[in-house]
């Protein structure tokens, strides 16, 4: 096998100089946990374009009631109803911007030359007259509010819920599991129209009643873990160091659960906005003025034959808002996931 | 002996998020009829990864083999497609893994995975396959088969199970049988069970093992021709007793004297320092440079060639190199060959 | 041997689980030794038969169902208060099997080094404390570069190292390790055992060595307990029972192990062992006897001079 | 076994009383009369009709009358329906919504269990990411938004199935597809998640090892070790389909139970509301129960008397 | 009182249409839909106009409702005898059978009466349309509730014999035809009833009919599908041409209109506004004006509210026409008023509306005017003011527009919108518990008085502190002395609702809604009414559509 054609120079055979502290070296650079998890995350492309994605509804959410010149319930009756119109675009025959709405005969009519109106309403207005593009991210600004609020009291309650539980077992735990049980026993539409009704509607009450029953799925998981962090060897460790309970599941316990947490929420947010959707449905949604996108889609399927784009644009934007968040979550999912780490 | 499985010139790298991993750096070797050859190494040095290649059930995604040829019969089993290494998979070649927790269906009842591969690849009824399963059970010794066959894998201790996978790679009379660290997960007592059985085994059938392992303990035990592998490539290849008491390579002196010896008198043991290499930068030279104590300065430039030391044994060090100073191995190796200069 | 110090007395210890349910494991069932000062106890047995228990129990991290632990004369199992659990805790420490879930991978290595000084306050700023944990690397052959990197950058004996490094952070006396080398390659094996060694003569420490890998369990060991289901069937110095081993589990164990020479490999025979030879007697009482000074074996009275004699020869 | 039922069905009686117990006292706090007519109805008036529901006794002796009647299966009458017992208005519409949630819940699982295997053989593919798309799609539009559109457009304007009504297997199809999105995304979900950590276990390499092919691989050994955790998510969903199809109840013109709830809370009427309640708990904890039975079908390593792992 | 018949201009079914040969080859059956189940078919206990419409079509009482809305005798035979004091009416009835063959007798009247009257049935309705009309029935409730003796027979009705029934009222009452047709009261059968016990009217065979039509099919309250066929012993059966009615619950408007599409009814329910402009002009949609009128209740216990300034300045404060016309876009008009247009008709023959059109109208100049001085007078510059709502979308939708308006014609005010469901809002009515509130109502029998007796101090429904002696005294009057008067009495009213409205702004007027549904134009003959039955179906006729 090995040939000796050509002739090595001798003085490659003396000993080499080996620097014996370098045996200890890590030639990798050094990652912290959620720097390497932001390496997988990037090179996830769904889950990349998801977060760019997301970055961009939540800007909008934030500035597209500014940009558009607009108040999200400033009333203009005889401009009700228009379809949308974008300065621009509205040359561009085959883009639903030109405020162009086809009546029943078929026929095509300029709403804005009819209703003589010089204005563009980018996403159109809704029966009040209002403009909806300025309504659609405000609504996006509180189905996000209502979702990450419920999510962080979801991840408070559940996180310590699930933690207490799994962490000191045997007959707190079993206690604790009875009474979540009972609490998933009534079912979630329930408890969450009696907290409506007990509470007035609005924003504060559909978040308590969403993080009444929202973070039992959260304490399961936590829960889970936690019994199975609690038997690892570095949780051991600090115990016969003399640890205190609380120090363990503060240092130990909670930052190895940060990844089923944030995941955990991930989902969360795109039940809540859903959750939040449907109660409109049921009238049990928003106050007016205030429009999520739920009750947006709401009114707007009501008027969907007559005035289509007043449900289309807010049910894009929720679609937009929930795959994002599922796909960032796969993402992270398998970026966090530890058995993929090489 | 006629070869039964070549491996030549085999790379495979696997690509990460932080780069391209070369798992395996040019191995070489054939297996021959009815032998065992046992590969020993570090962790990650490439064991498993090449007996995967084998098998082709590398994942498809990441991994990709650069170069090289696998020869089973003379057929490339690299070039093959889904469908005929199928076949191959649980006929021709078979497959014991580390774990037997968890290797096997948690849902399917023992019997039914030793006769799937039974009425997949050998046309059986359902009724035939059910009767060598029960025999092949009592083959690796579980006693009552009838019954055992109906259970699930969580009825059986970690040994029957292991057992149990063993039944299922044996099941079509294999011509290769890949056992990826059968053992490691077991006790000693099982395990030394576990080791007697594979050897009545193959002494039945005839097949040939390729025996993964890192306790040179059980690779005594076992292997006819033993190779070593570190940092993806075969440094040492041998008969069991040339490896042993005839060491060539510098780690496989560290790794035979960082074992202590039961009758052996205690002083330090060896240890091999440092780490082993990071296969995502691989050393220019040879990757085991850095940790030895006997490295040149070639070492660290080029990677040493296989050197021939007998018809059967190889070793990939530059101190085999007729120019390279003569080095002492450590006494515990040295003791070693003493004793096999002595039987010789 | 007799006046040694003992440091640790365990006496009829027994830790059961789910007392009193269908599923009750006996851990350990009543096992009683002691541990000199200064010495290496190694305990094998195989999986399952309670060596971690035994590990874990004597250390509190489980409450014991029966027996006494005591420490230098003291009950650990007794201790209520904080300032002498606190003591307690300095005294006794625990290396772990595997180097990955050992330390907590969201913690820096200095961190985990340092989180007995500080639960401790052994060290009184921030610099001191930095420093203990360089010296401590340096203690286990690593660098100081490798106080800022996380657990996950390591290779296991390295980890290893940072867990022993961890549990010599409170300056304690006396360490468990609970199969401390299993995880870890072969050639990495042996860094570690040396380096519990060399610790060991440095510091005078107390070692219970845990583990099923008989043959390092020799070379580290001054002494041997075996362990079968619960039970400590034979307790001897290291020499003695690989030279005389008499009860027969120990004998089956001992012919299991392969050892690394083709040679011998070829020749070797392997005993079975089968509980049912004993076959005890109602009422016959079987303890932990003393066969020939400093070599115990579990065994009735019967037993006892048949494994005299059996010796003499 | 037995022992482990009985002591099961125990907790079920318990569960459920606390949750008769609750429910009756959140009845006590929602604001609202359960009187359609009480802008017309006089102080006297009122006091009479208060009197015959017994609305104007101390709330620890209504509290005490509702559990000694719930004992004996009484669950009182209803206020919007007059004189008609709530057992009655119950045990009619429950059928019609368990079948419309069971049809949902088998084909909603079963698409998306399909979804789901797809789309993690084929990780992060375009095959993957349109099944997360589908999936995701099937959560964020509102159900009603798709039976509103399944309606006109597959109904009226294809003429395809009946426009609305229960009244044969044809006329179910358009409301359980569209009460079926919302399996559908949850079990796509649920089975991508698990197929990906199943399909890296060793005992799928062992089964390809064996030279099982793709399909065997997915469907004989994958499957159902991935739907073992999918089955404890089906039960709860089971249950709010069953419960929830309200609004599709609605669009479809569905004599299910859902829809006669909500109404029942709007208009305050509590003993329907506490029936259903009580009823839909009912379900519930029999579900748990039916599905921790299931566990231990699907996954053998799990015996009732051992609880999970 | 004259029943309006604003419906019979778009109406495309003129009784006349149908000729009897278009009728003879088409099957006289009528499938429709309504939006809610028959929550009760006993008649003593409804409550609700889903309940009035059936038991009117399967049932009769002295007196029923023509195709005009008029009440004209039907059990009764022929005008009652009225005695001097306008206080008892004896009648004579007809001879006519229950569907078991029993004939109806005035002690089914007395029975059903007595049993309305009962607290012990606890009907709603029985106390609230006998109360204060019909003698001692106010005091059998008052005794009721408070647990003390009572005794039904004390109720001022008498069977004379099985063929004359006397009934005796508290006062006169202007429209007692129309209280007699009403289905509250209705016969029963005292036999039957009573052997039914719980079972009475549970489903289709525990009732007995002697209407038009009898229930074929009714499985009960919960039913969501009912068959109405024609009463062969109907003493008019000759008249009724409809063999069959099948009605549906379908509770979704767009599911209804889609379900018409489809061709599978003949007729809807009401359609939701939002679906009434997509069939503009379409001559499927059938139009007409509600006596319905929606208002904001102004409670003047509040102390801004209390002022008359702020309250003028609310009502004038917001733009109707914008509203009925752009946003509820259904036929529905502005309210400056509180008594409907189309709904009653004075002694000379013209609409109440006539007189005073538009007592309070939408004028945002005068709206902020009024407000400046109220806030001075108040002390103050600004107010905010609770605005309870109902949850319904559509409610939802005007609650905005109108918080808006007001918010902007008003400088200084902030309204706090409360939307709460129906029953929530019923409670808070109750206990005054509002500032504002979105309010509608529909009148239980064709006199004004049904409107203008709601806001006399105290009186039952008022519930917004609205007291105006002036206004109680022409009302007072209105109900007592002048009800034989029915010159004074109509000009009482309209006196009293230009007080209420034009000067003290007791109220703010929104819209009298419109009410619109899909009818296929071969169903001819359909009489709707404007209170209690909300159709009528014995006079309807299927033709060929063309
Ligand atoms: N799926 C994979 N993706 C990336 N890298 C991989 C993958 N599988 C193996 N590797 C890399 O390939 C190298 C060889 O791994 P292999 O599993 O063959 O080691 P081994 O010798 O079997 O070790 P062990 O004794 O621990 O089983 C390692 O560096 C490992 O990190
Ligand atoms: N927390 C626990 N609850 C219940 N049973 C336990 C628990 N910990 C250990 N056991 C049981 O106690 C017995 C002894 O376990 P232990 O871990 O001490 O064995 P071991 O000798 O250390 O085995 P190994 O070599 O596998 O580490 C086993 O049967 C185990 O299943
Ligand atoms: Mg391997
Ligand atoms: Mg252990």
């Amino acid at each position: 096998m090995a040939d000796f054609e050509t002739k090595i120079p001798k003085d490659r055979f003396r000993p080499a100089e080996i620097d014996s502290a370098k045996s200890e070296e890590i030639n990798k650079p050094s990652l912290t946990f959620w720097q390497d998890a932001w390496m997988r995350v990037r090179k996830n492309k769904g889950a990349l374009v998801s977060l760019i994605v997301m970055g961009i509804v939540i800007i909008m959410a934030l500035v597209g009631p500014l940009v558009s010149g607009k108040e999200f319930d400033k009333q203009y009756v005889p401009h009700n109803n228009l379809p949308p119109k974008i300065q621009g675009l509205e040359n561009i025959s085959w883009l639903p911007f030109d405020g162009v709405k086809t009546n029943k005969a078929g026929k095509e009519i300029d709403m804005y030359e009819v209703k003589k109106v010089d204005e563009y309403y980018w996403f159109g207005t809704d029966a009040l007259g209002r403009d909806l593009f300025t309504r659609v991210w405000k609504g996006t600004q509180i189905s996000l509010y209502i979702a990450l609020l419920a999510a962080v009291i979801d991840m408070i309650i559940g996180v310590a819920y699930g933690a207490i539980s799994g962490y000191y077992g045997g007959r707190l735990d079993n206690v604790m599991q009875r009474i979540t049980e009972i609490l998933v026993g009534i079912p979630t539409m329930i408890v969450v129209i009696l907290m409506i009704l007990v509470l007035d509607p609005g924003i504060i009450s559909i978040t308590v009643a969403l993080t009444i029953t929202g973070w039992v799925g959260m304490a399961r998981v936590v829960r889970a873990q936690t019994l199975k962090l609690k038997e690892q060897e570095f949780v051991l460790a600090s115990k016969t160091l003399g640890n205190s309970d609380g120090k363990i599941i503060s240092k130990h316990l909670l930052p190895n659960l940060a990844g089923v947490i944030i995941i955990n929420t991930m989902f969360t947010i795109p039940n809540a906005v859903f959750f939040e959707a449907f109660l409109s449905f049921i009238g049990l949604g928003l106050q007016e003025p205030y429009a999520s996108l739920g009750t947006l889609i709401d009114e707007g399927f009501k008027v969907l034959r007559l005035h289509p784009h007043e449900m289309i644009i807010p049910a894009i934007v929720i679609s937009v808002i929930m795959i994002t968040f599922n796909m960032l979550a796969d993402g992270l999912r398998d970026a966090l996931d530890p058995k993929m780490r090489d | 002996m006629e070869n039964i499985l070549e491996v030549k010139d085999l790379n495979i790298s696997f690509h990460t998020f932080a780069g391209e991993v070369k798992a395996i750096r040019g191995v070489n070797f054939e297996l021959k009829k009815g032998e065992t050859l046992a590969i020993v190494g570090e962790s990650g040095s490439g064991k498993s990864v090449t007996t995967k290649a084998i098998m082709r059930l590398l994942p498809p995604g990441n991994s990709e083999i650069k170069q090289g040829e696998i020869l089973f019969e003379g057929k490339d089993l690299a070039k093959l497609t889904d469908k005929q290494m199928q076949k191959i998979r649980g006929q021709d070649i078979s497959m014991i893994f580390q774990d037997p927790m968890t290797s096997l269906n948690p849902t399917m009842t023992v019997g039914k995975q030793i006769m799937e591969p039974l009425i997949k690849h050998q046309n059986m009824s359902k009724t035939a396959a059910r009767e060598r399963a029960v025999q092949l059970l009592k083959l690796v010794g579980i006693p009552k088969p009838e019954l055992r066959i109906k259970q699930y894998p969580h009825q059986f201790s970690g040994g029957m199970r292991q057992r149990v996978v063993i039944a299922i790679a044996l099941a079509c009379n294999p011509k290769v049988l890949i056992a990826d660290e059968p053992t490691t997960a077991l006790d000693v007592t099982i395990q030394a069970q576990i080791l007697e059985l594979m050897k009545d085994l193959q002494k039945k059938i005839d097949t040939s093992i390729i025996f993964i392992t890192h306790d040179l303990g059980v690779v005594a035990n076992v292997a006819d021709r033993v190779a070593v592998m570190y940092g993806g490539k075969i440094v040492e290849i041998g008969t069991v007793d040339e490896v042993f008491y005839n060491p060539q390579h510098p780690y496989t002196w560290g790794l035979i004297s960082s074992m202590p010896s039961l009758d052996a008198k205690e002083e330090e043991l060896y240890a091999i320092p440092g780490t082993p290499p990071n296969l995502l930068y691989p050393p220019k030279g040879d990757a085991f440079a850095p940790r030895n104590e006997y490295a040149m300065q070639i070492d660290l430039e080029e990677q040493p060639p296989m050197f021939k030391v007998s018809d059967t044994h190889y070793a990939a060090t530059w101190l085999l190199h007729p120019d390279a100073p003569k080095v002492e191995p450590p006494e515990a190796v040295k003791s070693r060959m003493r004793k096999f200069m002595g039987t010789k | 041997m007799e006046n040694r110090e003992k440091l640790l007395e365990i006496k009829n210890l027994k830790q059961y689980f789910n007392m009193g349910q269908p599923n009750e494991v006996r851990a350990i069932d009543g096992i009683t030794f002691d541990i000199f000062k200064g010495e290496t106890l190694g305990l094998v047995g195989e999986s399952g038969c309670g060596k971690s228990t035994t590990g874990r129990t004597i250390i509190r991290l489980y409450e014991a169902t029966d027996g006494d632990v005591l420490y230098k004369g003291e009950n650990v199992h007794g201790k209520k208060n904080k300032k002498d659990l606190k003591k307690f805790n300095r005294s006794m420490q625990m290396i772990f099997q595997d180097p990955y879930a050992s330390l907590n991978p969201r913690m820096k290595v200095s961190d985990v080094i340092a989180e007995g000084i500080d639960i401790h306050g052994l060290a009184k700023s921030n610099k001191e404390r930095m420093e203990m944990v360089y010296e401590l690397l340096e203690t286990v052959g690593l660098n100081r570069e490798h106080a800022n990197r996380y657990p996950h950058e390591f290779s296991g004996g390295q980890r290893q190292r940072i867990g022993i490094a961890r549990a010599l952070a409170v300056q304690p006396e006396f360490i468990i390790a609970d199969e401390p080398i299993s995880a870890l390659d072969v050639s990495i094996q042996a860094q570690v055992v040396n380096l519990m060694r060399k610790l060991q003569r440095e510091k005078g420490l107390t070692y219970l060595f845990i583990a099923h890998d008989l043959s390092m369990v020799k070379y580290i060991s001054d002494r041997i307990g075996v362990m079968y289901f619960g039970k400590l069937v034979e307790l001897t110095t290291a020499e003695e029972l690989y030279k005389n081993p008499l009860h027969p589990y120990t004998q089956s164990l001992l012919s299991a192990i392969p050892l690394p020479d083709p040679e011998s490999e070829r020749t070797r025979r392997r005993k079975t062992y089968d509980p049912n030879v004993h076959q005890y007697a109602d009422g016959e009482e079987v303890k932990m006897r003393e066969v020939v000074p400093g070599h115990y074996v579990y065994c009735s009275e019967k037993e006892l001079k048949q494994y005299q004699q059996s010796y003499v020869k | 076994m037995a022992k482990y039922l009985l002591k099961r069905v125990l907790y079920m009686f318990l569960t459920l009383f606390i949750i008769a117990s609750l429910t009756f006292f959140l009845m006590k706090i929602i604001p609202g009369t359960p009187f359609a007519s009480a802008n017309k109805l006089g102080p006297a008036q009122m006091e009479i009709m208060k009197a015959k529901y017994g609305l104007d006794q101390p709330v620890p002796v209504q509290y005490a009358k509702y559990i000694g009647n719930l004992l004996q299966g009484d669950l009182g009458i209803s206020f919007q329906f007059n004189n008609t017992p709530v057992t009655d208005l119950m045990f009619k519409r429950l059928g019609p919504s368990m079948q419309l949630g069971a049809q949902a819940m088998l084909f909603g699982t079963i698409v998306g269990i399909l979804l789901g295997i797809f789309a993690a053989l084929r990780q992060n593919t375009w095959v993957d990411y349109s099944s997360t798309f589908v999936a995701v799609l099937g959560k964020s539009i509102p159900n009603f938004v798709f039976a509103g559109l399944l309606q006109y457009f597959v109904g009226v304007k294809l003429g395809w199935f009946p426009v609305l009504f229960w009244r044969g297997f044809e006329y179910t199809i358009l409301p359980t597809i569209a009460l079926s999105m919302l399996p559908i995304a949850i079990a796509a979900r649920f089975m991508r998640t698990e197929m990906i950590e199943v399909l890296g276990s060793d005992y799928i390499t062992l089964a390809k090892a064996k030279g099982a092919s793709f399909f065997e691989i997915a469907f004989k050994h994958a499957l159902r070790n991935a739907m073992i955790p999918l089955v404890t998510v089906l039960g709860p969903l089971a249950i709010s389909l069953m419960t929830g199809s309200l609004v599709i109840e609605k669009i479809f013109a569905i004599p299910g139970l859902g829809e006669q709830f909500v109404k029942s809370i709007t208009v305050n009427d509590y003993p329907v509301i506490m029936g259903t309640t009580v009823l839909f708990a009912a379900l519930f904890v029999v579900i748990i129960l039916v599905v921790d039975i299931l566990y231990g079908i699907i996954d053998p390593r799990i015996r009732l008397s051992g609880g999970k792992k | 009182n004259s029943g309006d018949d604003n419906a019979g201009d778009k109406e495309p079914a003129d009784k006349d249409d149908a000729t009897g040969e278009e009728v003879a080859n088409v099957p006289q059956e009528l499938n429709m839909l309504d939006s809610s189940e028959i929550p009760t078919m006993d008649s003593v206990l409804a409550e609700g106009s889903t309940s009035f419409t059936y038991i009117n079509n399967v049932g009769e009482g002295l007196y029923r409702l023509d195709q005009d809305h008029k009440p004209v005798p039907a059990l009764a035979e022929g005008e009652p005898e009225i005695s001097e004091d306008q206080k008892v009416y004896t009648f004579k009835l007809r001879d006519s059978k229950w569907s078991n063959g029993e004939p109806v007798t005035a002690h089914d009247f007395v029975f059903a009466w007595r049993r309305a009257i009962d607290p012990a049935t606890a009907s709603p309705y029985g106390p609230y349309m006998m109360g204060g009309k019909i003698k001692g029935a106010a005091e059998i409730t008052e005794a009721g509730a408070a647990k003390k003796e009572y005794n039904v027979e004390d109720l001022g009705v008498k069977a004379i014999d099985d063929k004359t029934l006397e009934v005796t009222l508290e006062k006169p009452v202007v429209y007692w035809e129309d209280l007699f047709a009403f289905p509250t009261f209705y016969p029963q059968n005292e036999k039957f009833v009573t052997e039914k016990g719980d079972a009475f009217a549970s489903n289709a065979e525990n009732l007995l009919y002697n209407g038009p039509f009898k229930m074929e099919k009714w499985e009960g309250t919960d039913a969501t599908e009912w068959v109405l066929v024609k009463n062969p012993d109907y003493h008019s059966a000759d008249d009724v041409t409809l063999e069959k009615i099948t009605v549906n619950v379908v509770k979704d408007s767009n599911s209804a209109v889609n379900a018409f599409e489809a061709g599978e009814t003949d007729m809807t329910g009401l359609l939701s506004s939002d679906i009434v402009p997509s069939y503009e002009g379409d001559e499927r949609m059938l139009t007409w004006m509600e006596p319905v009128v929606f208002w904001i209740k102004m409670n003047q216990k509040n102390e801004a509210l209390a002022n008359v300034n702020i309250r003028k300045a609310i009502a004038m404060g917001f733009n109707k026409e914008d509203l009925a016309k752009s946003i509820l876009n259904n036929g529905s008009i502005a309210a400056n008023f509180f008594v409907p247009k189309d709904f009653v008709t004075g002694p000379n023959g013209e609409d109440f509306r006539e007189k005073h059109g538009d007592l309070i109208v939408f004028n945002a100049e005068e709206a902020k005017k009024h407000w400046e001085t109220g806030l001075k007078e108040l002390g103050v510059d600004k107010l905010e003011i609770r605005y309870l709502g109902g949850d319904t979308e559509a409610a939802k939708k005007t609650d905005a527009y109108i918080k808006n308006q007001l918010e902007t014609n008003l400088p200084g005010l902030t309204v706090k919108l409360e939307s709460v469901p129906f029953a929530v809002r019923l409670e808070r009515d109750n206990a005054m518990d509002y500032d504002l509130q979105f309010a509608g109502w529909g009148p239980d029998y064709g006199n004004a008085l049904s409107f203008t007796d709601l806001w006399i101090t105290d009186g039952g429904s008022n519930r917004m502190g609205y007291s105006n002696s002036k206004y109680d005294e022409l009302i007072k009057a209105a109900q007592g002395e002048l009800a034989t008067d029915p010159e004074k009495n109509w000009e009482a009213q309209q006196e009293a609702e230009r007080i209420m409205l034009e000067e003290d702004a007791g109220l703010a007027p929104v819209y009298q809604r419109s009410a619109n549904i899909l009818l296929n134009p071969g169903v001819k003959g359909l009489a709707i009414y404007n209170y209690g039955p909300d159709y009528n179906f014995q006079w309807v006729k299927i033709t060929e559509a063309e």
